[in-house]
């Protein structure tokens, strides 16, 4: 084998591998990486269960941002969860910050829902309207009680 | 009945200076990789060995794993009706999972009884003795380039492995089972996060590591196994060993890190 | 090893003395390429030389070859039993021209 | 600091386990002399080389080589000495991956930074010495015994050593090839100056070598000696090798059975 062509073998090689590396880590885990422009907004939930940071953000359906991080406050019980929003999307001051989640087990997201304030909210404001999200335990011991209550 | 328990003993005391011997290669070869001379074409020419040729059978197994991946997630999703959620699936099995851990198996079946075999045979026919009377230090000499070799193959077979195989789960996934194109692709883009696809590659980088460490050790010191003497038979069942020893070694390593990471 | 080079007029004199081995011999291949380079003839004077090695062996071989190249004549001057003995196990001692005294190889020089 | 003897072995004792392979060994190698250690199948002498290359450990007793004692040396210093000696292994030892020429430059391409044409050239010259230059270019699997022998000599010598040692050499090999291995071995003693140690059992090329013989019987020193003394020896040991009469086993019978029936312990 030529001294020259297991070079040539071996640097294909590496360079296959080191662009899968780089698909990898920019394009698939990149998301969350490439921080689009935008402004940062907080809000507290009594119970976010399955939210994950890098969840996505959704106004009307429509992808507006993403969850950069997720805290507990041990003083209030809460979890303040911080949100990016991209650039140019108007949050009023009552809107509402809700958790959903997609189809049955699919992933948390969370959903503003647009108030009717004119003052926007900009960056490291608190959306004070939240609505935790609903696990289906609530949902159907919420449904038997009310049933034969 | 004394005979059988004097045999589990000297099993078990054979094993324990096994692991011993290969702890120590690694420390000797660590310290001895720091003096001169370096020499890089023995690295290239074992990344070469162990590395570019395994990348056909990397690249076959992580299709096929991907279009199975596919199948079943689709079947058991659709029970769900959360189909949709098939891309973040299959892409994050693979590269938290199955992506280190098959690509480490495929290694050690292709190259890692190589290694050993080589190791061996070169053990039986007193080459290494003939290194050590040159005044070459056998250990750096022939295990070095291996090892290290190992540690940057490994993971960069992983990550093609993981292309492909996320290649196979779109393949089947959304052209034969016409799962949307976008929440494929999407589904993956947001539930991967960087922590996985590092989770993946630390597990390579170990694996790497371990699989050259254990086959180059079970060659290289077959004379001192209970294999030594037996000539070619020994270096068959040293290898067969190292080769069971390796993938066993990868599957509990793959659950520690495993816990210990994430 | 010591070695010192001296010019005459169409050829050069390099006078070695001592040891050649693996040490030494590049030094010795350099003084003989670097010489010849010049185009001169080549007379290598070995009356001191107490022990040379296969290493040194293949330094006068490669200046040979130079020397045969660029058509120059090149020769062992003197050349101490030790040396001879080496020259006759690696079967060289006919290849090489061996003379006595400078004179021989200047009157062959003029031939 | 040249003594006169290359080698110097002070009351060696080996051990494999529980059983004593060598005990008690004194031997002295002169400088540029060829030293024959002979002995029967299981005397030791493979081991007592092994000792000698710094291969193993002895369990006691030293051995000094060039002036150092290689069995409590640091590994640096063991390897500085062993850039000055040869080794021609039983089987040859070749680098199977490599060819001949590459088998050869190996010791030259890791110890020194000459030139190419002179690595090419020294290699040459080697080859030519042994007559394999014309198999220069081949893989040792493609190569006969004696080939692979004369090709481990070649490799041996590559650097000039100041020792060099032989295990079996001349095992396996047609009667020519062997007179021929046997005559370029006291030609390297007398041209190169080399203190060469050979280990065998081959009467023929014994006589033929030796300047010394150091006889080795059950892991005990039987005697070192000229030829001459060898031959005239009356230890029935030593006429035992020479003239290859089979060891009569005159053991009584008891013991013979007891020695049958005792299992394995």
């Amino acid at each position: 084998m030529a001294k020259l062509n297991i070079e040539l073998i071996t640097g294909i090689f590496v360079i296959i591998g080191i662009a899968c590396f780089t698909w990898l880590a920019i394009s698939v885990a990149g998301a969350t990486f490439s921080e689009q422009p935008g402004y940062s907004l907080t809000a507290r939930f009594s119970s976010i269960s399955g939210l994950r940071e890098g969840a996505v953000i959704e106004g009307a359906g429509v992808r507006i941002g993403s969850v950069t991080a997720i805290e507990f406050d041990p003083d209030s019980f809460e979890a303040i969860v911080h949100l990016h929003i991209n650039e140019g999307v108007p949050v009023q001051e009552d809107a509402i910050a809700a958790v959903r989640t997609q189809g049955i087990i699919g992933e948390k997201y969370i959903n503003i829902i647009p108030g009717g304030f004119e003052e926007l909210l900009t960056e490291g404001m608190e959306i004070y309207e939240t609505e935790s999200a609903i696990s289906i335990e609530d949902l159907v011991s919420r449904y038997i009680f009310s049933s034969d209550g | 009945m004394i005979k059988a328990i004097s045999n589990l003993g000297s099993y078990a005391i054979e094993t324990i200076e096994q692991i011993g011997r290969t702890f120590n290669l690694l420390l000797i070869i660590a310290w001895k990789m720091c003096l001169p001379p370096y020499q890089i074409f023995p690295i290239i020419k074992q990344i070469y060995f162990i590395g570019a040729r395994s990348l056909t059978v990397i690249i076959i197994s992580g299709a096929t794993i991907g279009m199975v991946l596919g199948l079943q997630f689709y079947n058991t999703l659709e029970r769900f009706g959360s189909v949709g959620v098939l891309g973040s699936a299959v892409a994050l099995s693979i590269i938290r999972e199955l992506g280190p851990v098959m690509t480490a198996l495929m290694v050690v079946g292709r190259a890692g009884s190589a290694i050993c075999a080589e190791l061996g045979i070169m053990r039986i026919t007193e080459q290494v003795d003939a290194l050590e009377c040159m005044a070459i230090p056998p250990d750096k000499y022939l295990v070095a380039p291996k090892l290290i070799a190992g540690i940057v193959s490994v993971p960069l077979l992983n990550f093609v492995f993981n292309v492909v195989a996320i290649g196979g789960g779109y393949f089947v996934g959304v052209i034969m089972l016409g799962v949307g194109e976008g929440s494929y692709v999407n589904g993956m883009i947001d539930s991967v996060v960087w922590g996985d696809v590092r989770l993946g590659m630390v597990k390579s980088i170990i694996f790497g590591m371990l699989i050259t460490l254990i086959c180059c050790a079970k060659g290289f010191y077959l004379h001192l196994s209970q294999y030594g003497s037996q000539g070619a038979e020994g270096v068959s069942r040293a290898t067969t060993d190292a080769v069971v020893i390796s993938s066993v070694s990868v599957l509990f390593f793959d659950f520690l890190i495993g816990a210990l990471m994430s | 090893m010591k070695s010192n080079l001296r010019y005459e007029i169409n050829y050069d004199v390099l006078d070695l003395s001592g040891e050649i081995d693996l040490h030494h011999s590049p030094e010795l291949r350099k003084k003989i390429l670097g010489s010849l380079k010049n185009k001169k003839s080549l007379l290598i004077n070995m009356q001191e030389v107490s022990y040379i090695d296969s290493s040194g062996i293949a330094s006068l071989v490669e200046g040979f070859q130079t020397a045969k190249e660029n058509k120059l004549s090149y020769g062992l001057l003197r050349i101490s039993e030790p040396a001879m003995q080496v020259l006759t196990l690696t079967r060289l001692d006919k290849v090489f021209s061996l003379y006595d005294s400078i004179d021989q190889f200047q009157s062959q020089l003029q031939a | 600091m040249e003594t006169a003897n290359a080698i110097e072995i002070r009351d060696l004792d080996v051990d494999y386990g529980s059983r004593r392979i060598l005990s008690d060994i004194n031997i002295d190698i002169r400088q540029g002399e060829i030293m024959v250690i002979m002995g029967g199948s299981g005397s030791g002498k493979s081991t007592l080389l092994r000792c000698i290359l710094g291969l193993k450990k002895p369990s006691a007793g030293h051995i000094y080589m060039l002036g150092t004692d290689i069995c409590h040396t640091s590994n640096k210093k063991l390897y500085g000495l062993r850039e000055q000696i040869g080794v021609a292994f039983q089987g040859g030892a070749l680098f199977t991956s490599m060819t001949v020429a590459e088998n050869i430059q190996l010791p030259l391409r890791e110890h020194t930074n000459l030139d190419e044409n002179t690595i090419q050239i020294m290699t040459r010259i080697k080859l030519d010495m042994v007559n394999m230059l014309p198999y220069e270019n081949l893989m040792p699997s493609e190569l006969s015994g004696g080939m692979k022998k004369r090709a481990a000599l070649a490799r041996a010598i590559i650097m000039d050593p100041k020792l060099l040692f032989f295990d079996e050499p001349s095992a396996g090999l047609d009667p020519i090839t062997s007179a021929e291995l046997d005559e370029l071995i006291v030609m390297l003693k007398e041209s190169m100056k080399m203190t060469i140690v050979v280990v065998t059992h081959e009467l023929e090329s014994v006589f033929a070598i030796a300047d010394r013989i150091a006889i080795l019987g059950e892991g005990q020193l039987v005697q070192v000696g000229t030829p001459e003394e060898i031959k005239s020896s009356t230890d029935e040991r030593v006429t035992g090798l020479l003239n290859r009469t089979p060891r009569k086993n005159n053991v009584d019978k008891d013991v013979h059975i007891e020695r049958l029936t005792r299992d394995k312990e």
